[in-house]
């Protein structure tokens, strides 16, 4: 691995017409270019296809999250029409951390994929509860758009009203550990 | 600078605002030449209570007024005896009163060099235009004796939200003041406390008007320095740049230039065009670097930014979008050409030096703009 | 003896109260929980903002230290996941200090008990959620070594070392601000009176309102003033 | 000054800095440039120094080897500047959507960067200096990649170039020379920190200042020649005009350039030698950052290969018993 | 009347003190925190009030701002109105509490009632949640009658303490003496007409027809809050301002 | 990247994502194991070990960088004069010596936090209210403590007899002047604890500082001071007190029984541990004349969970830690 070529920013990685674009890269003139510093990584190249050029940040690839990424977060308000949530860490297990948390909003037609009309927010997330969603735009000029209407996507942690650890008892359903209060949710399907 | 926003300009607009400015020659909205200033309302002698004073109108609405005002000041000398025994005192630390009495130390024994008297503090300007200070002819003309100097106030008012960079109308609009401003004749002798004439014929102007080579080294023909806005599209150089121009600019610089002073006295440098030198240069942060970038057809269908709450929120739609890696791809592969694109980089040194050219060279921007503002009626 | 109180003084404050020791005058106010700045929202529990005026002038620096310190023990008081995305807001106006110039650190922990008393009397008239009862002695140690309880200015300027602890009715240590010159042995010292004092001044009163425990140096002033106000809430209901 | 009520304040009776007598005995040296005109200074950069930071970089130029003169003011000054990178990171709230990354600088001295005491506030020559950055950092990041969000330039002189020599005469003295050697340090380090951080640039920009400096003290006849890297004070003739580029070496272009003073017919030559300084300073930029990415690439196969010792906390990370 | 039990914050409630009820679930009122299982402690300084009917136990406790609870009836002043829903004030300086634009008796999208700021509703509590914003209605959403709820047209506003309020609104017993210990209103009633609506969040909504004789009203309420006067001495202080009326 | 047992949840998470998503639960899960270990891989009564150089700045009389790990902090100590006549109110000549130091407000620190040390603290805006508060500690820290003796900041003149003098009386010594002391505290870095980094760093720097020879010059009328080196004088100090600050982790919550509360005391904590903590205890400790080292400021706010047994292994680890520093301060 450490004999991997470091490019830096304004290295130039050869011609267009024989390389291929990829992350940390950009073109300049008819050149590819190196735009950050780390790793340089390059795929192979076929007959028709040229040599994908890419680098990589040393820590996790992304910065911030883009349209299809999948984030964690947790709930910080909610009213009738939609759940605020910041995002706290990048990717299904939350492998890039982030340094700061970024707005993010689950709109009340976003929360599920069917019965939409039924789903209310507080049915669904309570204030501090920790969701799997997925970015589905980059939303208004604070926050970005997510989803969880998938069933991998949802609430993954939450405490109880009675400050208990609670786990998910149904698709709808949290319940305590060792207790028996229950608390309706928008339950991410365990994976 | 606080970021530029709110160019109301569609990166459609942008785009072809670019390409008709990089057509040689360019083509600017308002049908100027590139070298072309936009007609300004200009006029001096408007604040009875000043030395002097001008105030200049741009077309796009921005204005400025400019008042000087000369006051004589003691000349701040403290310790200066004692110092003449060698022994110096110098300064540590603020107290730039402490730090100019070692100056004293050179010529305080009353030798005539008139230059280097001068100081800094003497001149209080309300901004700090580049290279203003620099000329120290001006400075020099404040001293009095030993003992009393003029201290010069040169209030600088934007009347206007500046539209754009405000640096050039402020600068011509104090050159203006400057030229216009008159000192009274002194008539006292020697060190002793300054008595003035009260006629103001009698005054003289703080920057003679013509030069006549019969004049003592004290009278310097120079003309306060102007500063102007250049910028770069493509090719092209403009002069004078709108805000709608500066919106899609590669560079931008502010240049200062000043008179060159004849190097032989004896030059004929009163009947042909004076030469110019530079005095200053600052790049400026072009408002086109954050201006909102086209989006190429190829991804029109889908737009990554959903402002208004669309139906793109279902996981449906979502899945067609091309992957971030693809939108990356081909936004770098247009390279603004089919869409426009916020600049990158900066401006490469020869286009600086065509820049420079073209403001000092004989008969250049710089000359014309001061002969214009030499025009203007007081 | 203990301090003299005056409770709701201020009409307009949901809770508000002054107090008097024999070196500090305090009004204090206290409203909430009320909306709070999008800044300083808290997502599970209510902020708790403390504003301190001195006697003369406007704050700097110390009132802002002072204010960390009191926030600090108020916040550990106050059960805020009642109130989340709320704010709750003290304002602690310094009306009487010692005329004498103390010593800096000294000056400085010994206004600090009749700030927490004082916020804590505000807020329990204005029926903020609690979690316990607090109370707050100053403690002086003269060069002699003796100790004094709520000592006079004169003791306060000579002594050795300045101690202001709070304590609440469980007997946990709130707060313990002390400056000056001491060891272990004598802080243990002191904290040990300075809890008896604390449980003193909360004691239960019996019938006929005598001291069941605590040192007979001061009275359970906290209970009896916090009863006669209840009581007096439910006046009416004995007259009908 | 009145007093400021979110700070300490100087006593009542306000303080003066201490004037120093010339004592009859000892003369005053004044530092010489014993390099060539178109040699840099040794400079020290690295990154990664504030690891709470997304990325940061620190800048030295190391005083140059100075005689033991005895005395307590120094000869010739040094420069020590940090910077922190905080972003891409959410815009505060009342911002309007930026299509592209909102870079913002600010530039401060310590209180101690200078002979004379700075002021706890920005003053306006702090804020200039903060502009020039900005526009030679705007040009290199590729704003569009970090849509919406904000990005915060930080920039702490601790040390600061001086404008002259602090016992010269007049003609040393003003001007804000140093102003310009910290600018070129400025741009170089911010650089850095940028790379560190992983925030997108067209290039590695680098800072570079040259000057036209008067060989003699006397003024006239000579037109003086031009020096890379001037130490204001090393320049007993004073100095004529500078320049500082902030430069993109592989495109041969450049973000950021303030000239400043009577250039005379030599302001090409001078920005030339300018971009030369900038180009200097690359090389040793272009080593920090690959050396920095080694470093962390190591690190992070270290977590990897889990193998860390217990000091770094790694250890035990397979005993965490998770408790959602 | 039992000896009033006093609490200050933190104490425990003595569980002999408890009541007994059959499905062993107690209802906690104002000023009392449970603590798994079974510790019942005061947060603020009152006297414990015991409803063994209801299985129900509170703090009493005078001052302090007023916690909106379901069913509550409030008189609540509108801010601002958004597409479905009005933003009303309950207390100053808190979030405010939603009104839908159709929670009125009988109204539709088109006849629904126009309110501008400022307007003031006599409404009751519909939801009440420390994570959510308050939510109240105009009509009882179970009947869909309006139950004397809707806007208060004319009429004057006055502030008193929550606490007073409740009082006001405790109602009366059998011999019609008010429950409360407040019997201004009655007073006043023998000799004026005027109407009347009390919010629980320490609001007053008096009108009769003059303005003159509205302020009095308010000016007795409050002074009887403030001053804290008992029956007798709100009698001396109704006949009192009558007389020049 | 999986590791952990996995939870009905199915969640897998790194120790980084799960101290982020969960700071608290985190923390307590590395607490709970037989021998405790810090996130940071310190046990619970490990101090960051410092480094300390001093005298780096050449524009300042002392100066000190002082690191903590990842929190650093530079301090730069100006003199500047201030003129005895200049003094509005001056104080009488009987005030108790001690006093005068605080008195005419010669130390004046400030700590800057705004430097882009770590998110929470962007420049642009004043002091917050910890800097301030950090700042307002450091100053009645160092009166407390009586570090500096007065009569090194006393900048003296004898006076030449005047006529109205007793004749037999010799040139009396007045004090024409003092020195200030501006005590600047940047804070580089933060990752937790700035307060016993900034008290180091002051420490170090005062140790390093040295007034230069100053003298009244009365046909100037005004201090002139000697650029001399060899001529300056270093400053004295009494004591050298040594902050700990540590802070305490507590399960206890309003939702459950008292007895269940678990708490965990966090020596010298860093960002991440002062984020789950509330309370704290700083105890500042000096020698006083004796060995075994005397308290001059303990402070404790934010909980309940310190009592007496908790504070006597505080102020213990604090007298340990402070033997060892003796060496490091004065060596540094």
């Amino acid at each position: 691995m450490s004999s991997t070529s470091i490019a830096l920013p304004g290295q130039s990685l050869g011609p267009v017409s024989s390389n291929n674009v990829g992350a940390g890269t950009h073109i300049h003139g008819d050149h590819l270019f190196a735009s950050i510093a780390g790793p340089l990584t390059t795929t192979k190249a076929s007959s028709k296809v040229p040599p994908n050029l890419s680098i990589a940040r040393p820590t996790g690839t992304l910065l911030l999250p883009e349209v299809g990424t999948t984030v964690l977060g947790r709930i910080t308000r909610t009213n009738p029409r939609q759940a605020n949530f910041s995002i706290l860490a990048l990717g299904s297990t939350g492998d890039v951390v982030l340094a700061e948390p970024l707005p993010a909003i689950i709109r009340q037609q976003d929360i599920r994929l069917t019965e939409i009309d039924k789903v209310t927010v507080p049915g669904s997330f309570r204030i501090g509860d920790m969701v799997r969603a997925v970015v589905i735009s980059f939303g208004d000029e604070r926050a970005y758009f997510a989803s969880t209407a998938r069933d991998e996507l949802g609430v993954v942690m939450a405490v109880s009203e009675g400050g208990n650890r609670m786990v998910p008892v149904s698709w709808r359903e949290f319940e305590e550990v060792g207790g028996t209060r229950r608390e309706a949710r928008k339950v991410a399907k365990v994976v | 600078m606080a970021p530029y926003t709110g160019i109301p300009l569609s990166p459609a607009e942008l785009s072809y605002l670019h390409t008709s400015l990089s057509q040689d020659p360019p083509i600017r909205p308002d049908g100027r030449s590139p070298t072309q200033f936009r007609p300004l309302v200009a006029e001096t002698d408007i604040l009875p209570s000043t030395n002097g004073s001008a105030r200049i109108c741009f077309p796009d609405g921005t204005e400025a007024i400019v008042g000087v005002k000369a006051e004589v000041e003691k000349t701040r000398a403290a310790g200066q005896d004692v110092i003449r025994g060698g022994e110096g005192v110098l300064g540590l630390g603020r107290g730039g009163g402490r730090d100019v009495d070692d100056e004293e130390m050179e010529d305080g024994e009353g030798n005539a060099v008139k230059s280097g008297r001068g100081r800094d503090e003497w001149v209080e300007i309300a901004i700090e235009l580049p290279a203003l200070l620099a000329d120290a002819g001006l400075k020099d003309t404040l001293w009095i004796n030993n003992r009393f100097h003029w201290r010069l106030y040169i209030d600088i008012l934007l009347l206007s939200q500046p539209l754009s960079y405000p640096l050039p109308l402020l600068s011509l609009t104090t050159h203006l003041a400057l030229l216009s401003t008159r000192l009274p004749a002194l008539i006292s002798e020697q060190d002793e406390d300054p008595l003035f004439n009260d006629d103001w014929e009698a005054s003289t102007p703080l920057y003679p008007r013509h030069t006549n080579p019969s004049s003592s080294v004290q009278q310097h023909h120079i003309k306060p320095p102007i500063t102007l806005l250049v910028m770069t599209v493509g090719p092209a150089i403009l002069f004078d740049p709108s805000a709608d121009e500066l919106a899609v600019a590669d560079a931008v610089l502010a240049l200062s230039v000043a008179q060159q002073l004849p190097t032989d006295a004896t030059s004929k440098s009163s009947d042909q065009a004076p030469s110019f030198k530079l005095i200053a240069l600052r790049t400026v942060d072009p408002p086109s670097r954050l201006t909102a970038g086209g989006v190429p057809n190829t991804l029109n269908t889908t737009t990554t930014t959903t402002t208004s709450s669309g139906t793109s929120g279902t996981m449906g739609s979502s899945q067609k979008k091309p992957t971030a890696g693809e939108v990356l791809a081909i936004r770098e592969r247009d390279q603004g050409t089919s869409v426009w694109r916020p600049p990158r980089g900066g401006v490469s040194r020869a286009v600086v030096g065509r820049m420079i050219k073209a403001v000092v060279e004989r008969g250049g921007v710089g000359w014309e703009v001061m002969e214009g503002l030499a025009g203007v009626e007081t | 003896m203990g301090p003299d109180i005056l409770h709701h003084p201020l009409n307009r404050a949901d809770g508000s109260a002054t107090l008097s020791s024999n070196l500090y005058s305090v009004l204090a106010a206290v409203n909430g929980p009320v909306e709070v700045q999008r800044r300083d929202e808290l997502p599970e529990e209510a902020a708790v903002e403390v504003n301190i005026r001195p006697a003369s002038g406007v704050g700097g620096p110390r009132e802002r230290w002072l204010e960390t310190v009191v926030a600090a023990v108020l916040r550990s008081l106050l059960l805020v996941h009642m109130h989340p995305r709320t704010l709750i807001q003290i304002t602690l106006q310094i009306t009487k200090a010692p005329s004498l110039t103390l010593k800096g650190a000294a000056r400085d922990v010994a206004v600090l008990p009749s700030l927490i008393n004082a916020a804590f009397l505000a807020l329990a008239d204005g029926g903020l959620p609690l979690r316990n009862t607090v109370a707050a002695v100053l403690l002086a140690v003269a060069s002699t070594g003796e100790v004094r309880e709520e000592p006079s200015e004169k003791e306060l300027a000579g002594c050795k070392s300045v101690h202001g602890l709070a304590y609440d009715n469980h007997g946990d240590l709130l707060l313990s601000e002390s400056a000056g010159s001491f060891d272990l042995v004598e802080w243990e010292r002191i904290a040990d009176q300075a809890e008896k004092a604390c449980r003193a001044v909360m004691a239960p009163l019996n019938e006929d309102g005598v001291v069941t425990e605590g040192s007979t140096s001061s009275l359970p002033w906290l209970r009896q003033e916090l009863t006669d106000k209840a009581q007096a809430a439910i006046a009416w209901r004995e007259a009908t | 000054m009145q007093a400021d009520r979110r700070r300490l304040n100087a006593p009542p009776g306000g303080t003066a800095p201490p004037v120093f007598a010339t004592a009859p005995k000892t003369k005053l040296q004044r530092p010489t440039r014993t390099r060539e005109p178109d040699q840099h200074r040794k400079l020290f950069l690295r990154t990664g120094i504030v690891p709470s930071a997304s990325g940061s970089a620190y800048y030295e130029i190391p005083p140059q080897q100075q005689q033991q003169t005895g005395l307590l003011v120094p000869q010739s000054s040094s420069l020590k500047i940090t910077c922190t990178v905080h972003g891409p990171r959410p815009l505060p709230r009342n911002a309007a959507f930026s299509p592209n990354l909102l870079l913002s600088t600010h530039v401060k001295f310590a209180p101690f960067a200078t002979r004379n005491r700075r002021g706890y506030v920005q003053n306006a020559s702090e804020r200039d200096l903060g502009a020039h950055l900005e526009t030679a950092l705007r040009g290199v990041v590729i704003g569009e990649r970090f849509p919406k969000s904000g990005c915060e330039v930080v920039v702490t002189v601790l040390e600061g170039e001086e404008d002259g020599w602090w016992a010269g005469n007049a003609e040393g003295r003003g001007g804000g020379w140093g102003m310009m050697g910290v600018l070129a340090g400025c741009i170089t380090v911010a650089s850095a920190a940028l790379v560190d951080a992983g925030i997108d640039c067209v290039d590695l920009v680098s800072g570079g200042v040259a000057a036209v400096v008067q060989a003699g003290t006397d003024q006239r006849g000579d037109d003086g020649v031009v020096a890379i890297d001037p130490a204001p004070s090393e320049h007993d003739g004073g100095i004529r005009a500078a320049c500082v580029v902030g430069y993109l070496q592989s495109r041969d272009e450049v973000t950021e350039m303030w000239m400043k003073g009577d250039a005379g017919m030599r302001a090409e030559q001078l920005i030339d030698e300018a971009v030369k300084a900038a180009s200097l300073t690359r090389a040793v930029l272009a080593e920090a950052v690959k050396e920095a990415v080694e470093m962390k690439l190591e690190k992070v196969e270290g977590n990897a290969v889990a193998a860390a010792s217990v000091k770094e906390g790694k250890g035990k990370s397979k005993d965490v018993v998770m408790t959602g | 009347m039992a000896a009033t039990m006093v609490l200050l914050p933190g104490e425990e409630i003595p569980t002999d003190l408890l009541p007994k009820s059959k499905k062993g679930t107690l209802t906690l009122g104002p000023g009392l925190h449970h603590t798994p299982p079974s510790t019942i402690s005061a947060t603020t300084p009152g006297t414990l009030q015991v409803d063994h009917r209801k299985a129900a136990l509170w703090l009493e406790h005078a001052g302090g701002r007023y916690q909106p609870s379901v069913g509550d009836l409030v008189i609540a002043q509108i801010h601002h109105s958004s597409v479905e829903t009005y933003s009303c004030a309950l207390t100053p300086h808190t979030s405010f509490a939603l009104l839908g634009q159709l929670a009125f008796e009988g109204v539709s999208k088109k006849t629904r009632p126009q309110l501008k700021a400022g307007d003031v509703v006599y409404a009751r509590v519909s939801k009440a949640s420390k994570w959510e914003d308050v939510e109240i209605e105009c009509f009882n959403s179970a009947t869909g009658k309006a139950e004397g709820m809707g806007p208060l047209k004319g009429g004057m506003l006055f502030d008193v303490r929550p606490a007073f309020a409740r009082r006001l609104m405790i109602g009366t017993d059998k011999e019609g003496i008010s429950k409360g210990g407040v019997v201004v209103l009655e007073e006043v009633g023998e000799k004026v007409k005027f109407e009347v609506a009390v919010g629980r969040n320490g609001r007053v909504w008096v009108d009769s027809g003059s303005v003159r004789e509205t302020v009095l009203i308010g000016q007795l309420l409050r002074r009887a809050d403030e001053e804290g006067w008992g029956v007798e001495a709100q009698r001396k202080a109704v006949k009192k301002a009558l007389r020049d009326v | 990247m999986a590791n952990g047992t996995a939870k009905p949840t199915g969640l897998a998470f790194s120790r980084e994502t799960f101290a982020k998503l969960t700071p608290a639960p985190f923390l307590q899960a590395l607490l709970q194991q037989p021998d405790p270990i810090r996130p940071n891989g310190r046990s619970l009564d490990d101090f960051r070990t410092p480094t300390i150089n001093t005298g780096s700045l050449s524009h300042s009389n002392g100066s000190a960088v002082v690191r903590f790990g990842d929190t650093a902090v530079v301090c730069g100590v100006r003199a500047e004069i201030l003129l005895a006549s200049n003094i509005p109110h001056p104080p009488s000549e009987d005030i108790y010596d001690n006093d005068v130091v605080e008195r005419l407000g010669l130390l004046v620190p400030n700590l800057e936090l705004s430097t882009g040390c770590s998110p929470d603290h962007l420049p642009g805006n004043p002091p917050s209210t910890l800097a301030q508060a950090l700042s307002y500690r450091i100053l009645s820290l160092l009166h407390t403590s009586n570090l500096i003796d007065p009569e090194d900041l006393r900048i003296h003149h004898g006076a030449p007899p005047t006529e109205d003098d007793l004749p037999d009386e010799g040139p009396k010594i007045v004090t024409k002047a003092y020195w200030t002391l501006y005590i600047d505290i940047l804070c580089i870095a933060l990752d937790g604890n700035p307060f016993d980094a900034a008290w180091a760093a002051v420490m170090s720097a005062l140790q390093s500082t040295h007034l230069p020879k100053a003298w009244w010059d009365p046909d100037r009328e005004m201090i002139l001071c000697s650029p001399l080196a060899a001529e300056a004088s270093k400053l004295r100090l009494r004591d050298l007190p040594v902050a700990s600050t540590f802070a305490v982790f507590s399960t206890g919550s309003p939702l459950k029984q008292r007895r269940e509360a678990e708490s965990w005391v966090l020596a010298d904590p860093d960002e991440f541990e002062e984020g789950v903590c509330t309370e704290t205890v700083t105890a500042v400790v000096m020698s006083d004349g004796g060995d075994v080292g005397r308290i001059v400021r303990l402070e404790k706010s934010g909980g309940g969970a310190i009592g007496k047994a908790a504070m006597r292994r505080c102020v213990q680890m604090s007298q340990q830690r402070w033997r060892e520093w003796q060496g490091v301060l004065n060596g540094g």
